[in-house]
């Protein structure tokens, strides 16, 4: 057998935003990851609060103040979020920076409010089994909020110090989806850990 | 891979692995065949009181592998629930009998001073378990006890056990070094 | 087909078929084991029929091999045959879902008749500790419990609902000729019902592994017709008879100045430890150490002088004995029927 | 070692064309090259290798448990040494040798199936080996400090908790448990998306090879199951070092919540590993039987609901817990169903074997060892998946017998089958055929001889993982035949192992295509250049070699920069072409980051704070952009996909 020529492929363009490029798939590969770990930890939570007695087992839930600005916030950053997406797929540098930096501010404050939600969870990781659960749910959340807050600023400085190219575009476009995501984990474990004490029978 | 570099790295390999051995293995070991019946520790001094100067309580070496030894520790757990040590004591916060989780010890607290208070048992309450408790679960019990302060090798002391928990993890109990160790240099007790 | 040849051979020669035994499911003797052989044999039809039928399309397909290899480029699309084994595959799924519904059925509803127990059940209460097996029986009155070890007697097609508890990990009651298993989980209830439907003596193991010593954590079960089951359990209810000669007496007074009397109880004496088994009518019992040894004086002896050795990580001790001291402790341990 | 394409490679551009392809794409020299490669094909052979090492290990320790077994009431060991030894051989199986080993397939096979270059994250693959390495010489050294699990595999809670486990051997088992699930999930990705976004022009899904079906089933098996284990074991490790109370029962835990979250991923973990070998026993069967595998698409819904129903079914692990036998019942019902796609693909590999013209290489005698093994022990699976009967063959002979048919009879018969089929592709030499059919007839005799007397065991009363058992049970003699059997597998393995060592240096060289296959790997040279394809192969059918005319295929692709060709995901039209990162130590460096992590936390917890220093630090190494592809070869700029301007 020999080879025929069918086509070039020397006109294609060197780069893509979301689906077309490669790392928008590693960044969903890990948020499936992630979302399978979320949601068994959350399943986890619920097997746990169905087996107990009374739920918190210790009787004290945690504060609503801190959690529920922890949700304002996460909520409210998704409109810089989604305009920090559209400068980028559209490539103006200008809007994109200052979007960046918008989200980056937020991203840092909602470090800051997770700081005080520790303080006022009203239960020790080994107090008993409730304080476990809700310690490592929002641990989790942490870890996430953290991994973000570095993309985020990492991303954002690159875009001051680097020539923004589409790479660099692509990169913003692609970081506003995981914070897209890290906002949507923390709605269901806001409900678990402030709302389920004080809902449950 | 040049034969030089590849004897160099086996030999860094093997150093790790025998620096590491000795702590890990006394640890770990778990001595299933027949042990060799264990015997009390010797010379013990419980109290400060005695006339002109006496060394100080010579230090068993079986202490040091009973309080490094996790499997060791974890029995001594068992056997504390089990000889009903927690009836006076609670968990290691005192009640009826005194704290074992504090820096005070009348009697001394290195193992072999609490061997010898479980072996004779002391006024006030202390049963003697002398002939009641074969000596390598005494051993066992005191290591345990050591281990309440944080003075057994942290790695080998299990974090709580199945039950309701009233004492923080005592694997991450700080080293309270024990006072009152009647040495020959202070008199009175702690 | 040499391979199918040989293997039919292993099998028939490993007796795949019933065969006597004190701890198998292939010789039932409770109405719960025959339920359940009625499934395997259920199973083993329908998936023996299926595995057959996969060999004989497998060696059909094989044989069709030796006509000559037609030369020529390999067949890509629809070759000729292709409309016919579409139609046997879908013939083929019919007979899986067929076969599977079967078995479904036949599972559930035996599971189901399993759920049944009989009226006024005879309850047991078992509660496995690491290696070996408490067995209390109620009583209406709190002196009237019969408190035991490693050992079950049943009446003769009374059904008995054993509670399973468990004090340290998981482990897993099991009587293969009598029921099937369930697991003891500590900070868990569950229940196992048996109706013995033969007399005899059956043996039972734990099957969930739960330490060093799974392995030796058997336990017997003994079928009695319903008044040798209460000669047995007003035997058990009695106090343990003072002992006689002197070696027994010197015995006893060792057995309660040494270590034995913080773990064991023995009803009517001084010993009242609770976290080992209960002596009182120790040589009732077929078997010691949970089926590891059978109950006989040289036994005894060999475990109570070096029980490491016959259980290495038991948690009974290695108590310091004299050779005197040994035989009167057995002296006077065998006077506890 | 990387040879210049010679003459007959379909793929290969002009001779310049390939040199300047092969300098671009090639791995530096010696260790800086060894530690630093991204080549899919070197990380896949050294993972294949590494596998086939555990599989060694593994199996002796499971010789030494067969020895002890051989005689009733024999001192060989000790219990506490058979406890260690039996939970390294599981741990060693199916953490370091199944799931790995097919993944390390995947690694090497998939660029070659679908056409493309390269995987896609190249580095996270190199981290994935370097992670699993470091997880399992940890767990050898550990052994080797008598630091070794010995909880079984499983490690049920409370006996491997905080009271009853004293010591750090059940650390060192649930720390590597998430060392080897890090690498499954990081190779898991990269699979996904190369086989989703990489495909040559023209392989449309329907086009897609069965063995990439089972790669991208297996692919989001693992993304969604993993992270299950990884939560079961990171609550018994926090339990056991932090005193936290996931489990403890006394404060609210719960013993149950363990095994559900370790079954939720243990099930389709059995998937995941016999998957990948259900699609290579499709690539054997179609190349020795000169005939595409029959009924493609349902042997694809096959594969896609076997994947999709291993989520519904792990609580017939658990039947004999006490849980409701209501709930129970529906399990049954699923895992039954879970045979029907089982029995739909074995029709379909008989009606191959059946309609087409069979040539008995080796590959092929496995694929029927594997038809006899497996389909045996589906139905045994049938028998478990019926309450009442699980209630007596559960934890016995019986169940040890059953998942070594599937697992050895359903993934390792597929795997020795599909490593001695690409064999020449990977080393370019030919295998000994009479030394393949010995050690098939070793290890296909030896295994039925040491695994079929086990159902009799089970059904007599033997117990699961003991170290001994009484002479009077009756049990000794088909003990001591299993124990025989066992030696036999031990020596067919060893024969087959040897065969392939000899051959990989004197076998008879092996052109592009030995067998005649029809697949996109064989269109290349063996072995195959660092750059895989020169020209784009472009596919026009379901076994590309086999279709009449001339083989098609597309050049433009950029030969002085490292670049990979990116299609859309449904018909596989070019989309774009995007830069492809080259050899880099920081997957090295990250991987001994975490190492230091995960190990450092069994032992100070304060490690988990301090340690994720350089594993942040390694991270921005490894992501630090480089000059922008577009500009380098200087592509279009105007009409970006997915742009909104």
């Amino acid at each position: 057998m020999t080879a025929r020529l069918v086509g070039d492929l020397s006109p294609l363009p060197a780069a893509g935003f979301r689906s077309h490029g490669l790392w928008f798939w590693a960044a969903m590969g890990f948020m499936v990851i992630e979302g399978a770990g979320f949601s068994l930890a959350c399943a986890a939570y619920v097997y746990l609060m169905n087996g107990a007695r009374e739920w918190p087992l210790d009787g004290v839930a945690p504060d609503l103040g801190w959690g529920t600005a922890m949700a304002v916030l996460l909520v409210a950053s998704l409109v810089p979020n989604a305009l920090m997406s559209r400068a980028s797929r559209k490539r103006l540098a200008g809007p994109t920076q200052l979007w960046a930096v918008v989200v980056f501010a937020l991203n840092t404050l909602a470090l800051v409010v997770r700081g005080f939600e520790f303080l006022h969870l009203n239960t020790r990781w080994d107090a008993n089994a409730y304080g476990s659960i809700v310690w490592a749910l929002i641990l989790l959340h942490t870890v996430h909020l953290l991994t973000d807050f570095i993309d985020t600023c990492f991303v954002t400085l690159l875009l001051f110090t680097h020539p923004i190219d589409t790479e660099r575009f692509s990169d913003v476009d692609d970081d506003s989806v995981y914070w897209g995501f890290v906002v949507a984990c923390w709605l269901p474990i806001y409900l678990l850990i402030y709302w389920a004490p004080r809902w449950a029978p | 891979m040049s034969v030089g570099w590849k004897r160099r790295r086996r030999a860094a390999l093997m150093a790790a692995l025998v620096c590491v051995a000795p702590a890990a293995c006394n640890r770990e070991n778990r001595n299933m065949n027949a042990p060799v019946p264990e015997t009390a520790p010797k010379g013990v001094q419980v109290s400060d009181l005695h006339p002109g100067p006496s060394a100080a309580t010579p230090s068993d070496p079986r202490g040091r592998e009973y309080e490094g030894n996790a499997t060791h520790i974890a029995n001594g757990q068992r056997y504390y629930k089990w000889f009903n040590c927690s009836g006076c004591h609670f968990n290691g916060g005192g009640g009826i009998g005194p704290a074992l989780m504090d820096d005070k010890w009348r009697y001394g607290g290195r193992i072999e001073q609490i061997y010898a208070t479980i072996a004779q048992g002391r006024p006030n309450g202390m049963p003697s378990f002398a002939d009641k408790i074969p000596e390598q679960q005494i051993w066992e019990i005191a290591a345990y006890v050591r281990s309440l302060s944080g003075n057994a090798d942290k790695l080998a002391a299990p974090s709580r056990a199945d039950e309701m928990s009233s004492i923080p993890p005592i694997s991450n109990i700080d080293k309270a070094p024990p006072k009152g160790d009647p040495d020959v240099s202070k008199a009175g007790g702690g | 087909m040499t391979r199918l040849r040989g293997r039919l051979a292993i099998a028939a020669a490993l007796g795949l078929g019933g065969c006597r035994g004190a701890q198998t499911m292939l010789d039932p003797a409770g109405d719960q084991a025959r339920d359940i052989d009625v499934v395997w044999r259920a199973m083993l039809i329908v998936c023996g029929g299926m595995y057959l039928l996969v060999l004989g399309f497998l060696a059909w397909a094989l044989w069709r091999a030796r006509r000559p290899a037609a030369v020529g480029a390999p067949a890509i699309g629809h070759t000729p045959a292709e409309r016919t084994l579409e139609r046997s595959l879908s013939a083929w799924v019919a007979l899986i879902v067929a076969g599977l519904v079967t078995l479904v059925t036949i599972s559930f509803l035996v599971d189901r008749s399993l759920a049944e127990v009989g009226p006024q059940p005879l309850r047991v209460k078992v509660t496995a500790h690491q290696w070996w097996w408490r067995v209390d029986y109620d009583g209406s009155p709190q002196s009237q419990i019969v408190s035991t070890a490693n050992e079950l007697h049943l009446p003769l097609n009374r059904p008995a609902v054993v509670e399973l508890q468990a004090h340290d990990v998981i482990h897993s009651f099991w009587a293969p000729n009598l029921a099937g298993k369930v697991d003891l989980i500590p900070g868990r209830t569950n229940y196992v019902a048996i109706t013995p439907r033969r007399l005899g003596g059956f043996r039972g193991q734990c099957a969930e592994f739960c330490g060093l010593e799974h392995a030796k954590m058997a336990f017997d079960v003994t079928v009695e017709s319903p008044e040798a089951f209460e000669a047995w359990r007003r035997s058990q209810l009695a106090e343990a008879q003072s002992p006689t000669n002197a070696q027994q007496v010197h015995g006893q007074q060792l057995f309660q100045t040494k270590a034995c009397v913080m773990c064991h109880r023995i009803q009517g004496t001084e010993a009242g430890g609770s976290t080992g088994p209960d002596l009182t009518h120790l040589m009732s019992r077929r078997h010691i150490a949970a089926g590891a040894l059978r109950n006989s004086r040289g036994d005894l002896a060999a475990w109570i002088a070096d029980p490491q050795g016959v259980k290495p990580g038991t948690t009974m001790p290695r108590v310091p004995l004299t050779s005197d001291e040994l035989n009167d402790i057995v002296a006077y341990l065998e006077t506890l029927r | 070692m990387t040879g210049v394409a010679e003459a007959g490679a379909l793929t290969a551009l002009d001779a310049d064309g390939e040199q300047a392809l092969a300098r671009t794409w090639a791995t530096p020299r010696g260790l800086w090259g060894f530690l630093t490669t991204v080549d899919a094909k070197e990380i896949g052979k050294r993972y294949v290798v590494t596998g086939l090492a555990f599989l060694a290990l593994g199996g002796v320790l499971a010789l030494v448990m067969r020895t002890q077994l051989a005689r009733p009431e024999s001192g060989l060991i000790s219990p506490d040494r058979y406890n260690q030894i039996f939970s390294m051989h599981g741990t060693t199986m199916m953490f370091l040798f199944a799931v790995p080993i097919m993944e390390a397939m995947g690694l090497y096979l998939t660029p070659l199936m679908v056409g493309s270059r390269t995987m896609a994250f190249p580095r996270l693959n190199a981290f994935s080996y370097w992670i699993y390495l470091a997880g399992g010489v940890m767990l050898y050294v550990a052994y080797l400090l008598n630091i070794a699990p010995e909880a079984g595999w499983t490690a049920y809670v409370p006996l491997s908790g905080p009271e009853y486990s004293a010591g750090k051997r059940t650390d060192i088992w649930a720390q590597m448990v998430t060392f080897t699930e890090v690498a499954g999930l990081a190779a898991a990705v990269s699979m996904a998306t190369t086989i989703l976004k990489m495909r040559a022009p023209g392989m449309s899904l329907a086009r897609l090879p069965l063995f990439m079906w089972s790669m991208l089933t297996t692919s989001f098996m693992v993304m969604l199951a993993m992270p299950a284990v990884m939560l079961a074991t990171s609550f018994l490790i926090s339990d056991r070092l932090i005193g936290t109370h996931f489990y403890n029962e006394a404060e609210g835990g719960s013993n149950l919540l363990y095994q559900h979250l370790f079954w939720f991923f243990g099930h389709p973990e059995v998937y995941i590993i016999f998957l990948p070998g259900l699609g290579m026993v499709s690539e054997i069967t179609a190349t020795f039987c000169r005939r595409s595998v029959f009924g493609y698409p349902v042997m694809v819904l096959s594969l896609l609901s076997t994947g999709f129903l291993g989520f519904g079914l792990w609580v017939h692990h658990m039947f004999a817990t006490g849980l409701p036998h209501l709930g129970d019942s529906f399990y049954t019902a699923a895992s039954m169903t879970i045979a029907l796609p089982a029995g739909v693909q074995i029709f379909c590999w008989i009606a191959t074997l059946w309609d087409g013209k069979p040539r008995f290489a080796t590959p092929l005698l496995f694929v029927v060892g594997f038809v006899i093994t497996f389909v045996a022990g589906g139905l045994s699976g049938v028998m478990l998946a019926s309450v009442p009967l699980d209630l007596q063959v559960h934890d016995t002979y019986f169940v040890v017998a059953h998942f070594h048919y599937v697992l050895i009879g359903g993934a390792v018969f597929p795997l020795l089958g599909g490593i001695y089929y690409w064999f020449p592709k990977v080393t370019g030499r030919m295998p000994d055929e009479v030394a393949g059919k010995w050690s098939f007839w070793l290890i296909f005799l030896g295994f039925h001889l040491a695994f079929f007397p086990m159902h009799v065991l089970g059904l007599r009363g033997m117990p699961r993982r003991v170290y001994t058992y009484g002479a009077d049970m009756g049990w000794a003699d088909l003990n001591l035949l299993s124990t025989l059997g066992a030696y036999l597998l031990a020596s067919g393995i060893l024969v087959y192992l040897l065969n392939l060592v000899a051959a990989a240096r004197r076998g008879w060289p092996a052109g592009p295509n030995p067998w005649n296959a029809g697949g996109l790997e064989w269109a290349t040279s063996s072995p195959p250049p660092p750059h895989n394809f020169g020209a784009t192969p472009v596919v026009e059918g379901r076994e590309p070699l086999w279709l009449p005319g001339e083989f098609p295929v597309m050049h433009g692709l950029d030969v002085e920069h490292r670049e990979v060709l990116l299609t859309t995901i449904a018909d596989g039209k070019p989309d774009i072409r995007e830069g492809s990162p080259g050899p880099s130590i920081w997957p090295l460096l990250s991987a001994l980051a975490v190492s230091l992590l995960f190990i450092g936390s069994i032992f100070d917890e304060w490690f988990l704070v301090w340690a994720s220093i350089p594993v942040m630090l390694c991270l921005i190494g490894w992501f630090w952009p480089k000059s922008s592809h577009s500009k380098l070869v200087k592509a279009p700029d105007d009409k970006i996909p997915g742009a909104l301007a």
